[in-house]
C-alpha cells in the first residue's frame, strides 16, 4: 500500500502547458503517473504530447475523470487554481507545489477549503507526494527512491530528497515520501500524513524531517505519543540558526524560546523518537529499528 | 520585509487610522524645520528596526525646533544595537490617558489569524503577558470572513480598553485588521495604541512587517527599502536573486533549499566549526546563479573555506559544477571550495569537475564528509 | 428597488464596467443637445421600469441631433406596458461584435448567488433558455467569498463567449458581480453585454434592482427616486411607512403582516369579490397608523367598502380601533368598514368599537366572514 | 416533547436593553422561559430587571450557560449578531427576530454559520418559536396557543398567529410553532421543522403556512412525499396576488410559473397534503385528521 497516490491516480496538472508543470508533470507520467488532463485556461480543446488540456477542472474531472490535481500555476493565480480545485467533485487530492503564494492568500484558502470540502491539500510550496513504484506527483527526483517499508514525511523539499537517497543508499525502500512544505500555512500537516502512516500495513517505520518555527513538531510529538505504535526517525533541521533571522522559509522564524529545532528535538525524544543531529544518519537510525 | 515606524504608519494613514501629525529628517537641520512646520512640542524618534530604542535614548521629546535640533544631532548616528541611525521621525507630541497594545499576525498552530490586544500597552508587553496573562487578550480571527465587529468589540471590552471610547477603539482594532489583510502583513503592531486627554484613539508607534511575496500586488512597496542601509552582501545576493544571510563563522555555506541549507550549518557546527552565512540558491538554479553566489562570498573576509551542497531536483547537478568551473575562470577565488552533488544530472556533474579537481575544488561524497572537510580546510585558511 | 437602464448604468461605472457615453433627456430640444455633445451616431432610449420596450419602438437609432430630436419626440409620453416614457437615455451607438446575456441574482432555493451567463445575449433569453438550455450556463457562487477567478474563467469558456477576450469578459463578470455585492443589488443583469468591433467588452443594457433593506449603507440611492413617476397613493403610502400597492378590486384591504393581507386578499377572492389594494401596515402599529392607512384608501375612487383584518401580536388591537375612531372623526369616509380584531389587546379593542358601531362600522369575527361583509357591502356600494 | 425550545431553554437576548428587546424578551421570561441574560456591548455589569447584562455572548454563556440566543439588534447589526451567537460555544438555537437586514448579509451568514457552525439558525424576520406550557423565544402572543399535540410550520408572521388561534380555539393544542420567516434567505427551512416534527412523539399532526415565491414549498412536498408519515393540513397565502407584484415580503416575488400559490398548492395536494383555501378553515381540516 502507499498514502495519499498510488495506481489509482488520475493526474490532472494545472498549469501543464508552462515550462515547469510541463516538465514535472510529464517526468511523473513517465515514472508511471497515470497523468489523464491538463488544464489551462484559453487552452481547452487542444492537447499537449496526447494529454487533453482543459479550461477547467471541471472539465478535465468530467472527461477524464480525474481524482487528484498538481498545481502548477504561477503564486499570483495559485490559490485560485487551489479553490477551484477543491470546488470539482471528483477531485480528492491537491497537490499544490507553488512557491511564493502570499501568505494572506494562504490562510484564506486553507480555511476555506477545510470549511466547505473534503479534498485534501497537501502543499503550497512542497516537493510534492511520490509512492516508489506507483505513482510520483511533485518535483522530487525518483530515481532516489525505491519500493519498500518506511514512510517519509518532511517539512523541507530538499531534505525529503536528502533523507530517500539516505534510506535508498542502505537499500532501504519507501512507502510513500510526502512533502508537506514549509509556508506558514501548509494544507496537510505532520499529523495527518503519521496518522494515515500507522494505518497503512505496509509501513513499518516512519522518518520525520521537521525543521525550526511554528510548533507542528511539537504537535506531532504529541500525537506520536498518543497514537503511534510504529517506530520514528526523526531529524529537525535550524539547530543553530540565530534566533528571529529568516532562513528562506518564512516558515522558519523562531520567536522566543518555542519554535526552537532544541525544543522540538526534546519533544520529539520525550516521546520515543530517535532523533539523529545529522541527515547523513537516517539511514543507519531507520537500519538498527528495523 | 521589516518597515521603519514612520513607513508603518504612512500605511495606517492610507487605511484611515489616526497617527499622529510627523516628518522625517536626516540631518539636524532638516529636524528643525520639521519641528517648525509641526508647531508646538514635538518627539524626535530614531528610526531602526530594532526594539528596545527608548530605554538606549532614541526617543526624546522637544519643546521647540532648537530642541529638536539638538536632540536629532544626539540621536542620528547613534548605534541601538547593532543599527545606526540614519533617519529620525519627528512627530506632534500626545497628551496620553491610556495606552494600549494591539497586534494581527498569523497563529500558525492553529492556522488563524491572532489578535492580541492589552489596555498595559506602552510598556514590555512580553513581561505583562508573562506576569499577568489575564491582562493580554487573544482571539482567533477565520480568515475567511476576517475580524467581524462583535470580535472588535469584544475584545475592546475582555481587554478592558476605556469603556466611554470603546466604539473609537474597536474602529481602530478593524482598520488595524484591514491594514494587516488588504496590505499583505505578517505583522501589523501598535504599541502604544493610545487614546488621548481629548478621547481619540491614535497609534503612536507602527511595527509592521510585509509580506514581500505579495509584492506583486503592491508594486510602491519596493519603494521603502531606500530608505534602509542594507548590507552591500545581503543587497548584492537580493539583486541576483539569492537568499542570502550573513553569520558569524568561517565557512561559506551554497546550497539549494532552506532546509538544506539550515541542516548543512548545523552539521558544520556539529563537527566543529560554524558558517560565515546562509545562502540559499533556490529551485533551478543555473551555472550563472552559482556563479553570482560564489561572488557574492568573495566580498566576505571572514570566509576561510567554502561548502557547495547541492541535491539535485528541479536543480541540475551538471549545471552546478559548470558554474563553478566558470567561477574558477572568471572570479579570484580566495578559498578552497569543497563540493558535494547529488540528484538529477549529479553523475554528469561530478565528471564536470573531475577536470578541475586541486587544492581549491574538492568534491566529497556525503554532506558529513563535506563538511568535516570544509571546516578542516577553514581551519587551516 | 428597480432602477431606469441609465441610473444602473451609472452604478456600474463606478466599479469600471465600460459603459456607452450618453446623456439623459426629458425633452426633444435636451435630446438634441445631448447628440450634439456625444458626436456621431447616437442611440435614443426609452426609460421605463418593464422589458420589451424595444418592440414597443421605444429603441431608435439617430444619426445625428436632428434625428435625435425627431426621435425623441415620439419616444418621449409614448405608453409602453402601461408605462408612460417621461425620460429618454441617449448613447454612443457600438459596432456589435457579439451580444451576451450576463445576469447575477439570488438563487432562493439553494441559498447562494446565482450566475447566468449566455453567448446568445440580446435576444429573448427566456426563449434561448427553453429552447437551448445548454446555451445557458448556471453557475451557483458561495457569497462567503465571492465570485472567484476561476468561476468567472469557467463562465466564460463553458458559455462559450469569444475565447480571444475571454479575460475581458472574465474581468467584467467580476466587476459586475462585485456591483451586485458591494451595492447591494437584488438583481444585476445585462442584456446585452457586447463585444465591440474592437475588442472591448460593453455593457449595453442594466437591468438592476436595489435592496432598499441596504439604503443604510447607500444613503446616496435615495436619490434615484426622484427620477421615478410615482403614483400618488403608492408615494404617499411609502412616505408614511405604509407597504401599498394598487389592485384592481373594489374592497380596500387593511392588515397587518404582508402574510395576513395576502391571505385576507385570497379570501375576498374566494367569496366572489376583489381586492382593491393591499396594504400591510407592518408590526407595532399606532392609532396614527390606522388612521395614515385609512385615509390613503380615500384616495381611491374604486373602494366601495374597506375590510381591517388585525391579528395582534406586536401590534394593540385596542390602538388599532381607536385609530377607527379618531378616522372618522377626522376624515370624511366614503365607505363602510368592517372590522376583525384578534390577539394582544383584542378585548379592550372591540370594547372600543362597540361606542361607534353602525352601517359605517361592522365589527365581525371571523376573517372569513370579514371577507364575506365586505364583498357585500362592495356589491351595494 | 417539543422541538428547537422546551423547559432545558436557558435564553439569552442579543439586544435585550432595548425598547422590543425588552418588552418580548420579558414576556417570554413572563410565560416561563428560562432567561438568563442580555447582551449589549458596553453595558456588560449591569442588570436589568434583575437579568444580567453582558458586553458578548460569549461571556453570557460562560456565566449563565444559555444555550439559546434571540437576536433583537437593529437590522444594521444583526448579521454580525448571528454570527457572534454562532460562534459561541454552546448556542445550540439561534432565533433571529429582527426584520430588514439586506439580503447581501443574509446570504453571507446563512452560508458562513451553516459552514462552520453546528448551531441552528432560526429566521431572521420570523416571529420566533413557541412550544405552549415549555418556553417562548419569539414575539408571538402566547396566550393564543395551547399545549398539545399539533406542529406548526410557517413562513408568514401573522398567519402563525391567525393558524394557532384556529386550533387553539377548536380545543386543538400544539407541541411547538416554529415561523421560520419570509426573507429571501431564512435559516432553517420547512424541511427542518418537518423533520423535527416527524421525529418528535408528542406531534400527531402538522400545519404548513407556506406563501408565494421561491420554491421552499415544493422541496417540502419532495419531502413529505419521502419521509414523513404523519397528516399535514396545507395552507398557501398568494392565490390572487398579480404576478411579479412583491407584496411586502421580499421573498413574495413570483418569476414566471414557478413560486405561485397554485403551484405550491398542486405540489402538496399530490403528496397527500390536505389543503385549505382559507386560513379559517384550518382547524376543521385538522379536527378531521385527528
Amino acid at each position: 500500500m502507499a498514502i495519499y497516490i498510488d495506481h489509482n491516480t488520475r493526474l490532472v496538472v494545472q498549469g501543464l502547458t508552462g515550462s515547469q508543470g510541463r516538465f514535472h508533470g510529464f517526468r511523473n507520467k513517465a515514472y508511471g503517473t497515470n497523468l489523464v488532463a491538463g488544464v489551462t485556461p484559453g487552452k481547452g480543446g487542444t492537447d499537449l504530447d496526447g494529454v487533453p488540456i482543459f479550461d477547467s477542472v471541471a472539465e478535465a474531472v468530467a472527461a477524464t475523470g480525474a481524482n487528484t490535481s498538481m498545481v502548477f500555476v504561477p503564486p499570483a493565480f495559485a490559490a485560485d487554481g487551489i479553490l477551484e480545485a477543491a470546488a470539482a467533485d471528483g477531485i480528492e487530492i491537491i497537490v499544490a507545489i507553488t512557491e511564493g503564494i502570499p501568505a494572506q492568500d494562504e490562510a484564506r484558502v486553507y480555511n476555506y477549503v477545510k470549511q466547505t470540502s473534503s479534498s485534501v491539500l497537501i502543499g503550497p510550496n512542497c516537493p510534492g507526494v511520490l509512492s516508489p513504484g506507483k505513482a510520483n506527483v511533485g518535483i522530487t527526483p525518483p530515481e532516489i527512491a525505491l519500493e519498500g517499508s518506511v514512510g517519509v514525511v518532511s517539512r523541507s523539499g530538499t531534505l525529503t530528497y536528502q533523507a530517500i537517497h539516505e534510506l535508498t543508499s542502505r537499500g532501504i525502500g519507501q512507502t510513500t515520501c510526502v512533502g508537506i512544505g514549509g509556508d506558514p500555512v501548509p494544507g496537510i500537516s505532520f499529523i495527518d500524513v503519521l496518522e494515515r502512516f500507522q494505518a497503512d500495513d505496509d509501513t513499518e517505520a516512519i522518518v520525520m524531517i521537521g525543521e525550526i518555527g511554528g510548533d507542528a513538531e511539537e504537535q506531532a510529538a504529541r500525537f506520536i505519543e498518543q497514537h503511534l505504535t510504529k517506530p520514528v526517525v526523526g531529524y529537525v533541521a535550524g539547530v543553530t540558526a540565530p534566533p528571529g533571522k529568516k532562513m528562506g522559509h518564512a516558515g522558519a522564524i523562531i520567536s522566543g524560546s518555542s519554535g526552537t529545532a532544541q525544543a522540538k528535538q526534546s519533544a520529539l525524544r520525550a516521546v520515543g523518537v530517535t532523533v539523529v543531529d545529522d541527515p547523513t544518519s537516517i539511514g543507519e537510525a531507520v537500519a538498527a529499528l528495523l | 520585509m521589516d518597515l521603519f515606524e514612520y513607513q508603518g504608519k504612512s500605511l495606517f494613514a492610507r487605511l484611515g487610522v489616526p497617527v499622529p501629525e510627523g516628518r522625517v529628517a536626516r540631518t539636524p537641520e532638516e529636524a528643525r524645520t520639521a519641528a517648525e512646520e509641526i508647531g508646538g512640542k514635538v518627539v524626535v524618534k530614531a528610526q531602526v528596526q530594532v526594539g528596545g530604542r527608548g530605554k538606549a535614548g532614541g526617543i526624546k521629546l522637544a519643546d521647540g525646533p532648537d530642541q529638536a535640533f539638538a536632540h536629532a544631532t544626539d540621536i542620528l548616528g547613534m548605534d541601538i544595537k547593532g543599527h545606526t541611525v540614519d533617519i529620525v521621525w519627528l512627530e506632534q507630541a500626545s497628551n496620553i490617558a491610556a495606552e494600549y497594545y494591539v497586534s494581527f499576525t498569523l497563529d500558525r498552530s492553529v492556522k488563524k489569524h491572532l489578535a492580541i490586544v492589552s489596555a498595559q500597552g506602552g510598556m514590555d508587553i512580553e513581561a505583562v503577558a508573562a506576569d499577568t496573562p489575564e491582562a493580554v487578550v487573544k482571539m482567533h480571527i477565520d480568515p475567511v470572513v476576517g475580524l467581524t465587529n462583535w470580535q472588535a468589540s469584544e475584545l475592546v471590552y475582555r481587554a478592558k480598553l476605556d469603556r466611554a471610547t470603546a466604539r473609537k477603539s474597536a474602529a481602530a482594532l478593524r482598520k488595524l485588521y484591514e491594514a494587516f489583510v488588504s496590505l499583505d502583513c505578517d505583522l501589523v503592531e501598535v504599541n502604544p495604541l493610545i487614546l488621548t486627554d481629548d478621547g481619540e484613539i491614535v497609534a503612536l508607534d507602527s511595527k509592521v512587517t510585509l509580506d514581500s511575496n505579495a509584492f506583486f500586488r503592491h508594486p510602491d512597496f519596493e519603494d521603502f527599502r531606500s530608505a534602509f542601509t542594507e548590507d552591500p552582501m545581503e543587497k548584492m545576493a537580493r539583486q541576483r536573486g539569492l537568499n542570502f544571510i550573513k553569520l558569524d563563522g568561517s565557512v561559506g555555506i551554497i546550497g539549494n533549499g532552506a532546509g538544506l541549507v539550515m541542516s548543512t550549518i548545523d552539521v558544520v557546527a556539529l563537527v566543529g566549526g560554524a558558517a560565515s552565512n546562509f545562502l540559499d540558491v533556490g529551485g533551478g538554479a543555473g551555472a550563472d546563479t552559482i556563479t553570482n553566489a560564489l561572488e557574492v562570498l568573495t566580498n566576505d573576509p571572514t570566509v576561510k573555506s567554502v561548502l557547495i551542497n547541492i541535491f539535485g531536483g528541479i536543480t541540475r547537478c551538471d549545471l552546478v559544477a559548470q558554474g563553478i568551473v566558470e567561477a574558477l575562470e572568471g572570479l579570484e577565488l580566495q578559498w578552497p571550495i569543497v563540493v558535494r552533488l547529488d540528484g538529477t544530472n549529479a553523475v554528469e556533474g561530478r565528471e564536470i569537475l573531475r577536470g578541475v579537481v586541486s587544492d581549491a575544488v574538492i568534491p566529497v561524497e556525503t554532506m558529513r564528509e563535506a563538511a568535516e572537510k570544509a571546516v578542516e580546510l577553514a581551519g587551516k585558511g
